[in-house]
């Protein structure tokens, strides 16, 4: 089970990468643990998850192909 | 699902005054059209700690946007009685005094076009997964962070 | 009274898109403006007891409007905080489907130009001395009436 | 005692002239009395009255050289 996780703005930046795919993944909260462990500046930065382009507000076990994408503070137009 | 494509909002660099007036001109043939409203977003050159904004480089989660969009689109036009709707936002680097958005409403009153003309414009800002890196005039930058209302 | 002459807003026929255009291409070097709202008059080619509006002819009682207009703008900037504000309509003839008024004000952040512009087209539609002809299909006409909110 | 007398749109349209003068007319009252008796269709049509550009909504004195102005509702836009 694979999901592919694409970054965007300052969460971009501190992971270093915009897309990258990640193994056996359960949940969007293992995710965020995972990469907050990873990348400590994580922590302090806002963002917010979204699951195959909607915006999750609890913790959603991931699919195999699921696109999880993290998402700064919008800041278009 | 929609079954249509989501149109797309993208162009690549600053929005064109020239493409403002085809945009507008091309309305001339719809002549139950009584009222326009226009809103543009220009990239304004502030002054941060000193370092003056040069440009805003836009990247955006683009299948995200237009999926969004598309259901603000449809929200707009169940909300209010337009004729037409047209949303323009740029990618990459627009340098200050540059347009990098422009939302143009249009119906026969002109009441519904400037109400939702305001309204695209505080969805786009708070809704839509773009981001503007704004590039200061030594070459560091900073995310932007919109005024949300 | 005020010492400067009031600006002019009328022009003779429709307000061509390109001159939109370069109205808003004079405000790039203009790097604190942020945000730009326009509001466009268009005629409709209504259909009134079967007879089509082809086009409005309009008059205006030129002095008093430029004063009153002159009153409004120094209101409007004493109310909001804009960069700039320009207004401009049609005296004459102006076929359905071309624009008829042209207003555009300019901010540094957005609800300073989308307030102001909205206020001043109320405005302008209740308190300027214009009268629109319209000119029906068959060269008949009627004196047409403003929906004031 | 002269006054000029400016109109507009319908009220034009009724006096079927857009300026002329008044002689010896005391006031505003008079005046829309006067036009009123010579052009019965007047009296249904709704219009301000404006002395030297300023819309008056009482009876006002007119002076030697006054402008006064019937406007119907406005319609521009």
């Amino acid at each position: 089970m694979k999901v592919s996780v694409l970054t965007f703005g300052e969460v971009a930046d501190i992971v270093n990468a915009s897309s990258f795919d990640l193994k056996d993944v359960e949940d969007t909260d293992t995710l965020k643990q995972l990469l907050e462990d990873k990348f400590p500046r994580l922590k302090e930065t806002r963002y917010a998850v979204a699951v195959d382009k909607k915006i999750v507000n609890q913790n959603v076990t991931l699919e195999d192909a699921s696109i999880v994408a993290l998402l700064p503070p919008f800041s278009g137009g | 699902m929609p079954d249509k494509k989501p149109k797309d909002i993208f162009i690549e660099g600053p929005v064109n005054p020239q493409f403002i007036s085809d945009s507008i001109a091309q309305h001339s043939t719809k002549t139950s059209i009584g009222a326009h409203s226009i809103f543009l977003g220009q990239v304004r050159n502030d002054v941060i700690n000193g370092n003056e904004v040069t440009a805003i480089d836009y990247t955006a989660y683009r299948e995200m946007c237009l999926e969004k969009m598309q259901a603000i689109r449809e929200e707009i036009f169940a909300k209010y009685p337009l004729t037409c709707m047209h949303i323009h936002h740029s990618l990459g680097k627009v340098k200050a005094g540059e347009i990098s958005l422009f939302v143009f409403t249009s119906s026969a009153h002109r009441k519904a076009a400037i109400d939702s003309c305001e309204e695209v414009v505080e969805r786009i800002k708070a809704e839509l997964p773009v981001w503007g890196k704004e590039i200061f005039d030594d070459s560091s930058y900073q995310w932007k962070k919109n005024n949300i209302n």
